[in-house]
Formats: structure tokens, sequence, C-alpha cells
């Protein structure tokens, strides 16, 4: 039983985790039928550049707990800074091309941004951690479940992705700007005809799925050791949750995200050995019942 | 059969690059070598693309048709170039046949996403099999052609001319089957498979057809590199290097079976040179040099040489 | 049109050809060296820069003639040493690939590197096509001697299985009551092979452990929320982990305040590097490793601290890693097995008399030492490192044994120090000729 | 006349909406049948259920005495009924002749699967520039489909369900969207080739001057059902039909003069 709980509890932290990292890639894929690789390089610059800010918090020797803004300015800039850069500098030249060559531009993009953040930050692994070794992660405390020790942080994890999942849904539904945003995911086309500023909403998009990948990254910075290459690691992860949950849909990436979590927990504590392809499995099994995913929208008719 | 002029320049391509091998620096013939096994794969790639398809999984093909080649030499004790190539046929087609069913269905990023998924399952299983040496994977060594042995001073041109016996004996089968209804048919697919339904055909089968074609042009990719490289291991079908055969096939555009060919000795060369002058960028040049053709050159580097002629 | 793209092709690989024809036989001027190593990727940081900065920094100073006896004599034999480096990520199949281009293209004299074991497996059978002197510098696997045997491929470092026999060895010494084992490691090869050469290990020193779990989270898997519950809940008395780099860092950071360690004693084999990025997040009485007697476990001795200098001097001030250890190894094996060479040549060649032909003769014998005559004098040989003696007893000489050790941490002040450390001599960690690892460890250690 | 198409008692519901109940159309061979309605009365649904496209909720069709009712639209493309689309769907990057190329090639490929009719193809190329003539697309012949005017690509969106060799033809409004003058002539083709190949024809259409002038017979469609069937002149006339379909639209008197 106590394990049980300890898979539910671990597998909802992942969750977590997983859908702040996928709902950027979704959102910008629902509204610019763009598959971002390079979200996964937007991700790693998050926990970049609040590794640095941190840091500079840190050595000021300002209270430990203005880290958390830290946190929030790191991804913010990702977002204000990374977002529009390439949503103006190279996507919007793209527009109206294959969805398989808008895959392979983001690809390119990745490449770039990987040596990018190599020859800002260097290779060795950094953390964030305080003079007196002080971190985002252990300064809230610890909660037990199950006979079980969980950092407090978890729970800000689980908090934020409720409140980013919420957010989102509600600003979709209830708000003018999250209509016209719909009105473009439905229809590109038409929607321009009617006058919506479709160029200016793939720029709003962009710049706030960038945003949600560096609120990833910078979130994920205080619980491992930023390293080169953590964005390949996660994209891959991030496709898989966004692809089972049906690509475009928010309910879908929360729903993709709780399956994939609590899969990968289920098997490292019941079949450590199957954890490595558990993931992939559950894709491909999932795209075989449902070939767009859990949430996909209707076969519209063509003749 | 009547031989267009591509069918001969195609023959006549194999034919230099066999003369010329044993004249050419080393490594040269090395960078060749590469360039004609990626260029096989590739050649299934561009075959995929005509029907509108792109596969961000081909790494499984590319990778079962390498382990075929391997088990072949490692559990058989079979180390025959040619039986090697057979094995990788054999396996990559019966195994695309049977994914090929489901994912015929697929289109766009469905298709991509799925066959991807199927190429990790696969990296999975084989970094969980420490038999084969999990991620580290094993050496393969060919030792005989058809039952001669090689001598051993003699076995990098022989593994060359091999690469470039089967690289022009694909571009060729697979010019052939273009210039035909198929290749018509893949086109139409492309542009509308509502009517190539209407019209009586299969899209289902001619698409199902055409994967396992292009899996075993990856499977003959892979099991000639395992013979070149000497070793393989499951980083063949690891996502990035399924992204990288979607990455020449881009670069070399769909126009024509040399396109892949060539792209494939760009591909190499560039990635060459770059990791030795730039140790440090290499990933951003290649991403530099991706971002322009695709700006710049929208159907590819062949559409070089078709602009020219439109000139 | 086809023609026409043919033909631009062919007139390129034609002129390629005519460019590239090899340059006239020269007076050898210097010793290029090919080095290859992670400049990218997660091992990057960890493993392949610091050997890259221990690289220019020993070769520096080797080219100044600053290193100490017996490595006085500048460069290699006289000769100046140059450095070509290679980034080694990109897997096995582009490091052929790179391989080759360094031999045939840049025509190097030595090629020393590789990190990966795959890379390393891969490398070895084109070394020996290719016919170049070549020194692997710091892969683990026991695979590379033990399915093959090699003439001009040598590995200046003992192989991953003394890691496993040592810590099991350290451990039982120190707690010999452990009776739950329990494993987190990368899965892949070389985390696959720790904990199978550990196990194995333990279950013949120790009949009778149980072996609670084994977790084989995902290469760069960053999140290990679940498999720390996993270790939690399994009770066990130790956690064995070969993690390293980016992952063992995340993994510390995440298990520390969770208590995990509060119950069991945590194994590190390769951990030593971590020490000073990780204080306050190991905890007391975790038992560490260097993969060899590198790093804090090698005895002072002047070319020690003549590497933690040079190294300094280059890395802004971080002490050497066992990476860096490693580099020293290669670079300072094939010193002397060139230096040894050349003595012996000129050594042997006697002038007679007035005889005609004395002067050509003694010139041949100062002549560089030929390939042949470098690995004649590497095979089989014993040389100074700043880890202490390096044996070339395995694979008919080719590969290297030395001893290691293992020590037990503690925060003091701020800095993790080891204490408790046990030196284990190269004959009990090692197979002997001719066995595999794990055969070794299952025969109860017959040698 | 031997009945080619026979539909028993069609029923197709969406959910909550009908958009066919009991259609009962049996056609005879070498017919020229007129579908009209406004849009939304089920004339394309008709249609769809015939080529496969839906499948009905309820009732059968037969072509030539066998049951087609479940099969997908390729093999009732192969048995014999092809079709034409309200939207042309061509393959827009190829040439005008290589959009029907495809379709020979398929035809030749099929070998003796090809329904019940002779699939060889002497000359593949010479049998599609006679077929272009006669379409009045040869001068498009080397031209991209996607890029040719609309008319013209109604015409060779139903040469190409010509080409592979129909016993009945399907076309959804094949003038619409052509102007008023090029209909006439564009029908008089397509009529031409239909005459000499001996094929049953149904179109949809809501030029009632077409419909008068090309068919021998006409369905009305109201609300998913069919309201009246019989000669043009007839159908035209009726009451409902006038008042439910053809409303506002021109005066049938007119029509009816010329069938």
């Amino acid at each position: 039983m106590s394990q049980f709980i300890a898979v539910l509890v671990d597998g909802i932290v992942y969750s977590s985790w997983l859908f702040i990292i996928a709902v950027g890639l979704t959102l910008i894929y629902g509204v610019m039928k763009i598959l971002n690789i390079a979200h996964g390089s937007l991700y790693a610059l998050g926990a970049f550049t609040s590794v640095t800010l941190c840091g500079l918090w840190f050595n000021a020797g300002l209270p430990p707990m203005g880290s958390y803004l830290m946190l929030l300015l790191s991804a913010i800039l990702v977002g204000l800074v990374a977002g529009p850069v390439i949503e103006r500098g190279l996507l919007r030249f793209m527009y109206g091309k294959d969805e398989v060559v808008l895959v392979l531009v983001t690809y390119a993009l990745f490449l770039i941004l990987e040596d990018l953040i190599k020859l800002i930050w260097g290779v060795d692994p950094l953390f964030i951690t305080g003079p007196g070794g002080e971190s985002p992660y252990s300064l809230l405390g610890n909660f037990e479940v199950a006979g079980l020790t969980y950092p407090n942080y978890n729970l800000v994890l689980i908090a934020v992705a409720v409140a980013t999942g919420g957010a989102l849904a509600w600003a979709l539904a209830k708000t003018r700007s999250g209509k016209l945003l719909l009105a473009v995911i439905h229809d590109r086309e038409v929607s321009a005809a009617l006058g919506i500023n479709v160029g200016r909403i793939y720029f709003v998009t962009f710049t706030i799925g960038a945003m949600l990948a560096g609120v990833g990254g910078a979130l994920t910075a205080p619980t491992v050791s930023v390293v080169t290459g953590m964005g390949a690691e996660v994209i891959v992860l991030a496709f898989a949750v966004v692809v089972i949950g049906g690509l475009g849909s928010l309910p879908g990436a929360a729903l993709g995200a709780l399956i994939v979590g609590l899969v990968r927990a289920a098997a490292v504590h019941y079949l450590p050995e199957v954890e490595l392809f558990s993931i992939y499995f559950v894709m491909a099994v999932v795209l075989i019942l449902r070939p767009k995913g859990l949430f996909s929208g209707a076969e519209v008719r063509k003749i | 059969m009547k031989l267009d002029r591509t069918s001969f320049a195609i023959l006549a391509m194999g034919a230099i690059l066999l003369i010329a091998g044993p004249q050419l620096p080393s490594w040269m013939v090395s960078m060749l070598n590469v360039s004609l096994c990626y260029g096989t794969v590739v050649l299934g790639m561009m075959l995929l693309m005509r029907n509108g398809i792109v596969s961000f999984g081909h790494g499984l093909y590319f990778c079962l048709g390498a382990y075929a080649a391997g088990l072949l030499d490692q559990m058989l004790k079979m180390p025959d170039m040619l039986l090697m190539v057979g094995a990788a046929v054999v396996v990559t087609g019966v195994v695309s046949a049977i994914l090929g069913l489901l994912l015929a269905k697929y289109r766009d990023i469905f298709f991509a996403m799925l066959s991807l998924a199927f190429s990790m399952i696969l990296y999975g299983l084989l970094v969980k099999t420490a038999s084969l040496g999990s991620t580290d994977g094993f050496n393969v060594a060919a030792k005989t052609v058809g039952g001669f042995a090689v001598a051993p001073e003699s076995q990098r041109l022989m593994v060359y001319s091999l690469a470039v016996v089967f690289a022009t004996v694909s571009a060729f089968f697979l010019h052939s089957y273009l210039a035909s209804h198929q290749g018509r048919l893949a086109g139409a697919i492309k542009d509308n498979e509502l009517r190539v339904e209407y019209m009586g055909a299969s899209v289902m089968r001619v698409v199902h057809r055409n994967y396992v074609i292009s899996a075993v042009l990856a499977g003959i990719g892979g099991a000639l590199m395992a013979v070149n490289i000497g070793h393989i291991d499951p980083e063949m079908t690891y996502w990035p290097q399924s992204g990288e055969f979607v990455f020449v096939a881009i670069l070399s555009g769909t126009g024509s079976v040399f396109a892949p060919l060539g792209g494939a000795l760009v591909f190499e060369a560039i990635r060459s040179f770059a990791y030795e002058y730039s140790p440090n960028t290499w990933q951003m040049v290649l991403g530099i040099t991706m971002l322009l053709v695709m700006i710049f050159l929208p159907g590819g580097l062949w559409s070089l040489f078709t602009r020219k002629r439109e000139g | 049109m086809i023609a026409k793209a043919l033909g631009t092709m062919l007139t390129g690989i034609a002129l390629a050809a005519v460019t590239a024809a090899p340059a006239l036989a020269q007076q050898k001027t210097s010793v290029k060296v090919g080095f290859v190593t992670f400049l990218s990727g997660p091992a990057s940081g960890p493993f392949g820069v610091p050997a890259k900065i221990a690289a220019e920094a020993i070769v520096e100073s080797l080219n100044a003639g600053k290193a100490p006896a017996p490595y006085q004599i500048k460069g290699i034999g006289g000769l100046p040493i140059e450095l070509v480096v290679i980034d080694e990520a990109g897997g096995a199949t582009k490091q052929v690939s790179e391989y080759r281009t360094l031999v045939q293209r840049q025509d190097v004299d030595i090629v020393i590197g590789y990190i990966g074991s795959g890379d390393c497996l891969a490398i070895a059978p084109v070394a020996e096509e290719l016919k170049k002197l070549t020194v692997l510098l710091d892969c683990g696997t026991p695979r590379v001697f033990e399915e093959g045997s090699y003439k001009y491929l040598f590995r200046t470092r003992p192989h991953a299985t003394m890691d496993a026999v040592a810590a099991t060895m350290y451990l039982l010494d120190n707690r010999p009551s452990v009776k739950r084992i329990a494993g987190i490691n990368q899965n892949y090869a070389y985390g696959q092979d720790s904990w199978n050469d550990f196990e194995a290990t333990i279950k013949v020193m120790k009949p009778g452990v149980d072996i609670v779990t084994s977790q084989m989270p995902k290469f760069g898997a960053g999140q290990y929320g679940s498999e720390i519950s996993a270790l939690h809940s399994a009770n066990t008395d130790v956690v064995h982990s070969s993690l390293w780099g980016g992952d063992l860092e995340a993994f510390m950071l995440q298990a520390q305040p969770r208590d995990l360690f509060k119950k069991s004693v945590l194994v590190l084999v390769a951990g030593e590097p971590y020490l000073h990025r990780l204080p306050g997040k190991i905890p007391d009485g975790t038992i560490v490793g260097a993969r060899g007697t590198n790093g804090v476990f090698a005895p002072d001795s002047p070319l020690k601290r003549w590497l933690v200098e040079t190294y300094k001097g280059k890395s802004g001030g971080i002490d050497p890693n066992y990476p860096a250890y490693s580099t020293a190894q290669a670079f300072l094996g094939v010193k002397a097995a060139w230096e040894k060479a050349a003595a012996k040549k000129v050594g042997s060649a006697v002038p007679m008399g007035a005889a005609k032909g004395v002067k050509e003769e003694m010139e041949k014998a100062y002549q560089p030492p030929t390939q042949e005559e470098v690995i004649a004098a590497f095979e089989k040989s014993s040389f100074d490192t700043p880890s202490g003696k390096v044996h070339m007893t395995l694979g008919k000489g080719h590969q290297a044994v030395t001893g290691t050790a293992y020590g037990t941490t503690r925060l003091e002040n701020g800095v993790v120090k080891v204490g408790n450390i046990k030196y284990y001599d190269a004959d009990r960690v090692n197979p002997p000729e001719g066995v595999s690892s794990l055969d070794w460890i299952r025969s109860g250690f017959k040698r | 006349m031997a009945v080619i198409l026979d539909a028993k008692g069609l029923e197709k519901s969406f959910g909550a909406v009908t958009a066919a109940s009991n259609i009962n159309v049996a056609v005879e061979q070498d017919a020229v049948v007129g579908l009209i309605g406004s849009n939304g009365a089920g004339k394309t649904t008709f249609l769809n259920m015939v080529t496969g496209y839906l499948k009905p909720t309820a009732g059968t069709i037969h072509f030539e005495g066998r049951d087609i009712t479940q099969l997908a639209p390729r093999e009732i493309t192969r048995l014999g009924i092809c079709r034409s689309f309200q939207i042309p769907q061509l393959f827009n990057t190829m040439s005008v002749l290589d959009n029907l190329l495809v379709g020979v090639g398929i035809v030749a490929a099929a070998g003796s699967k090809w329904g019940t009719r002779n699939s060889a193809y002497d000359n593949p190329v010479r049998a599609v520039d006679t077929m272009l003539e006669q379409f009045g697309l040869g001068s498009y012949r080397n031209r991209q489909a996607g890029l040719l005017p609309e008319g013209t690509r109604k015409l060779l969106d139903i040469a190409m369900a010509m080409v592979v060799r129909p016993r009945i033809l399907l076309l959804d409004e094949p003038t619409s969207g052509v102007s008023a003058d090029e209909k006439f002539v564009l029908m008089d083709m397509v009529m031409a080739a239909v005459k000499e190949h001996k094929v049953t024809v149904l179109f949809v259409e809501h030029d009632m001057d077409v419909v008068a002038r090309y068919t021998d017979r006409v369905l009305a469609f109201y609300e998913g059902r069919i309201i009246a069937d019989g000669a043009p002149a007839k159908v035209l006339d009726d009451v409902e039909v006038r008042r439910f379909v053809i409303g506002s639209h021109a005066a049938p008197a007119g029509a009816a003069s010329h069938a």
C-alpha cells in the first residue's frame, strides 16, 4: 500500500514537471503548427539563466527566499528575449512551409542554440547554491508521506503546473485574446480574412511558449546540475507527452503528462528493467489505438 | 528495358567511382564510403518524401540492418559481406512489412512521431541487451565476399567497392521505379490521396510498399555502414541519427536519385571539416548550413542544378 | 543537367585528390598528436574538458622541458608536440570516420583519446588496420583487450573491473555486517557493467547478501524522484552507484534532502571528481573512489605536484580530476616508450672504427624512432606517472594495470575530506592475463 | 433497359441530424440522371454513399446486381463507379498529362482485376492525348494542374474520372464556378465523351437550364428525401419541387420546353 502511495506521489510530481515542460510545446504547435525542437534549448536556456541570476542574488548576500524571484525572472527573460528574437528573426520567414520543414528549422535552431549555450556558460555542470549551501530546492523544508520524505519544492512544481494549466485554460476560454487564439487555431486563413492579426498572435504565442519553456528550465535548475545537452534529453520526452495527449491540446498535454508520469513511477517501483522504454511503449500503444493522440480534433469532411 | 540518360549517368558514376577508388587518397575513400552508406539510406528517405511522408525513425532500419549484419558475424560466424547485406534486406523487409501495416495509415507529424516511437523502443531493447554490448555495441568484421576470402590489405577497397556497387544498384533501381507509374503514383499521393483512392488505387498499399522499399534501403545502408565502420551500437537508432537522415534528405532535395548521394557527400564533408576546424562549434556550423539551405534553396541542393536548366 | 551535376561532383573529387596528394617526405620537426575527447555533451564537463585542459597543459610544459624526472627532455624525444583536438561527441560511427581523417588527412603521428567505451571498442580495429599508434585515454570497458588482441593499440589506464572489486573489499572491510544491497546506475554499458561487476563481486565475497533493487535510470534522466523513493522503500544498507557528471550531481541534490543516506551508506565508485563541487550534498561516510590512485588518492611525488601545478595554471585554479590524471598517464607513457626506443637505437648503433658508413649509421641512430620501435618499447613497459607507477601487463603488454584506492568522506569546515584511505595493489584487484573480468570474479579471484 | 444501380432504403444520420432518409433509386443503363435540391438536401450525401465515402446507416446499394454498400471507394471505383468533385480534386503539382497518366497507370497495373472492363491501354500517352482533345484540354497538356483556371480544373476533374473507365459517372456540380457561357460548352464535351463510352451519368446540378437540357430523368431532394422522381419536364413542373427546390430560380416552363 505504501509503495502504491509512493508511486502516486512520485508520479504526480514527475507529471507536473513534464506538464510544465510540455505545455509550451503543445501551445506553439496548436497555434503555429510548429513542433518546436528548439523548445529543449529554451528550456536549457531557462535553467542556465536561473543559475546565473540566482548566483548573482546569493553572492550579493540577499535573502535566500528571493532566489525564487530570480527563477521567475529567468523564465520571463528567456521568454521576452529569446522568444521574439527567434520568432521575428527566423520563424516568420518560414510560415506556410511544410510542417516537417518547420520541424527541421527548429532542429537547426536547436543545434545552433546548443553551441551558443556552450559558448556562454561552458561545459561544466552548474548548480544553484548559496554561500551556505542554500538552494531553492531545500529552502522550503520537507513533508512526509508513506514513510518517505519529500521536499516541499515538489509541491511548488505541482502548484505551478496546476496554475499554468488553469491560467491557460481560463485565458483561452474567457478572454478576448484567448478567443482570437482559438479562432487562429481553428482556421488561420479565415481568421486572417476576418481581420485578426495572425502575425501578432504568432508573435505573442511564441513568446509565451518560450516563456513556458523557460519556466520549465528555471524550475528544474535547482533540482539538477545544469549541463549542456540537458535540452536534448528533455525534448523527446516532451514530444512523447504531447503526442500521447494529442498535439496542440491543452487537456491532452495534462493527461499525457499524467500517464507518462504515473507509468514511469510505476515502472521504477515495480519493474525497473522496463523503465527505459516504458514511455515510448506507451506512446506507440496510444498512437496505434488513437492515431492522433487522446485529445484530437474531429476529422474534417473533405468532400 | 530502355535506359534513359539518368540511368546511364548512374551507371557511369558507379563505374567512375569504382575505377577512381584505388587512385584516391585513403581519407577520401573513407569519406566517399561513409557518404555512399548514408546516401543509400537517404535514397529511401527520398522515396518516402516523394509520397509526402517523412520518417523521424528511419534509424530503426539503419540499426536493424547493421545488427543483422553484425549478428551474422557475431553469432553465426558468417562474416561474408554479401550475406550480411542479404540478412539486412531480409530483416528490415520483414520488420517494415509488419510495422508498415500500422504506419501506412499515418501521415505528417503523426507518421514521424510513431516511427520515432518504434525506433526508440528498439533503442531501449538494445540498451537492455547486455549480451550485445548494450550502448557500447560490438565490432563487426567482414572477411569474405560471396565466399571468397579478401586479403586484409585489399579489404578497405573491397568494402568501398561494395558500397559503390550497392549504392549504384539502389540508385539505379530507385530511379527506374520512380520513372515508372509507381513514381508518378507517389507524387499523386503526395498531392491528393483522396483522388488516388477515387482512381481505384490503394493509397495504403502504395505507401506500405514504398515504406518497405525505403526500410530495405536503410537496412542496406546500415549493413554497409557496419562493415565500413567495423562497429555498431544502439546510437544508430537513437533519434538524432534519424534526425540526421531527415536533415540530409532535406539538404539534398528530392529532384533526382543523385541528390541523396551528392547530399550525403556534401553533408559528410561539411561535418568532417567542421569537426576538424571548429571542434567546439561544429553543431552550430551544421545548424547554420541547414538554415541557409532551407531559406535560400527550399528544393535542396539539387535545385542548384535544375535552376541552371531553367535559366 | 544530370551529366553536368555528375561532372561537377567528379571534378570536385579529382581536384580534392590532387591537392591532397601527400607532401614529399620531410625531416621530422614535431610529433603531431591527435587528441580526441568530449568537447560537447554531458561527458564534456566532468571528463572531456578536464582531459583537454590537462593535455594542453602537459604539452606546453613538456615542450618547454619543465617536467620533472624522468621526463625532462623537451617534447617527445626532443621534438615539440603539436596537438590536434577533436570532439568525441556524435557516436562511434562518426568517431571512426574522424579517426580515419586524423590519421589519413591530418597525418598525425599518434592518436591519444577516447573516453566512451563504445568509441574505444570501435576505434581498436581501425587503429590496427591503419597501423597507427593509438593510446586509449579513459574508457572503462574491459572488453577492448579481453575480446581482441592488438599491436598498435594501448590503454595506459586500468579498466573498470578493479573499481568494483576494490569497492566491495573496502565496503566489507569497513561495514562487515551489510546485508541488503541496492544500486542506482545509468542504463548504458558502463552503468550496467559497474553494477554487474559489483553484484558479482559481493555475491562471491559475502554469499547471502540480498540484492533488494537495482535502479537503472536512463542516461541523462535528470529527475530521480521515483528512484529515490524506490531506494528508500527498499530499506537497503548500501547504495552502489557509478553515476557521474550531471546525473550524479542531480541525484545527490535530490537525494540529500530526502534523508536517503541516513540509513544507507553510499558507494560512489567514480565520485572523487565531484567532492569539491558538492560540499554539503555528499553525506559523511560516503565511500568514494577515483578509478585508480588519482586525485586525492595520488601519493605525493614531484610528478603529482607538477601535474597539479601545470593543470591549475590552465584551469583557473581547479585541481585536476581523474581524467586529467589519465591524460597524464597516456602522454607520459608514450613519451617514456618513445625515448626508451630512441635511447636503445643510439645505444645499439656502435661505431665500427673508421669504417665507411659510420656517419650514416650514427645519423640514422639519431633519427626519431620508428613507430614499430616505439611500440616495441611500449609493450610490457612500466613508467612513472602522477598517480604512481603504471604497468603495461595485460592484453599482451598493451593494457595497463595500477593499484587503486578507496576512502570515506567527511565534511570539515565546508570542505569534503577523504579519510581512512586504503590502497589496493594492482594484483589484488585486476584479473590475470587471459582471464575475462567476470570469469575472474566468479572464480573467486583466482590468480 | 437493365437496372445498373439500385439503392434501396438508404438512411444516413450524423448524430441527431438526418442527412438522408428512405432513398430508393434504381438507375437504368445509359441513363442521364440529374440530382437537384437546395444545399444540404442530401444530394452529395447520396453521391458519397454510392461511392463509398460515407457508409449508410441503413439500406443497400447494388451495382449490376452486386452489393457494394460496405465497399471502400477504391473498390467501388474499380467496379466502375467513378466520380468528379464539387471542388476539383487534382494532383496540383503535376502536369495535366501526368494527372491523367496516373489513372491510366492504375488501370494498367490492375490488369484483369479492373472490374469487368478491358484494362489494356496500348499506348497510354496517345490515349490520354485523345482524351485531352475530347475535353478541349489539349493546349493545357503540359501545364501544371494547380495553376489552371477554374473551368479547366472542372474539366480535368471530370476527365480524371473518365480516364479510369467508368460504367457509371457521378458528377458533383460539374458547372459550379464555371462562367455562364462556358457551362454548355463544358457539358457538351462531357456528354459527348459519355455517349461515346456508353457511360451512365448521375449529376448534381443547381442550374435548371443545364438539368433540363441534358438529363432524361431528374431526382429532386429535399431534407434528405426524394420528393420527386421522373422525366425532367414533369419534375421541374412539380409544385413541391418548385416550392422547396427551385424557389426563385429560373422559370421552369422555359426549361421544360427544351426537353
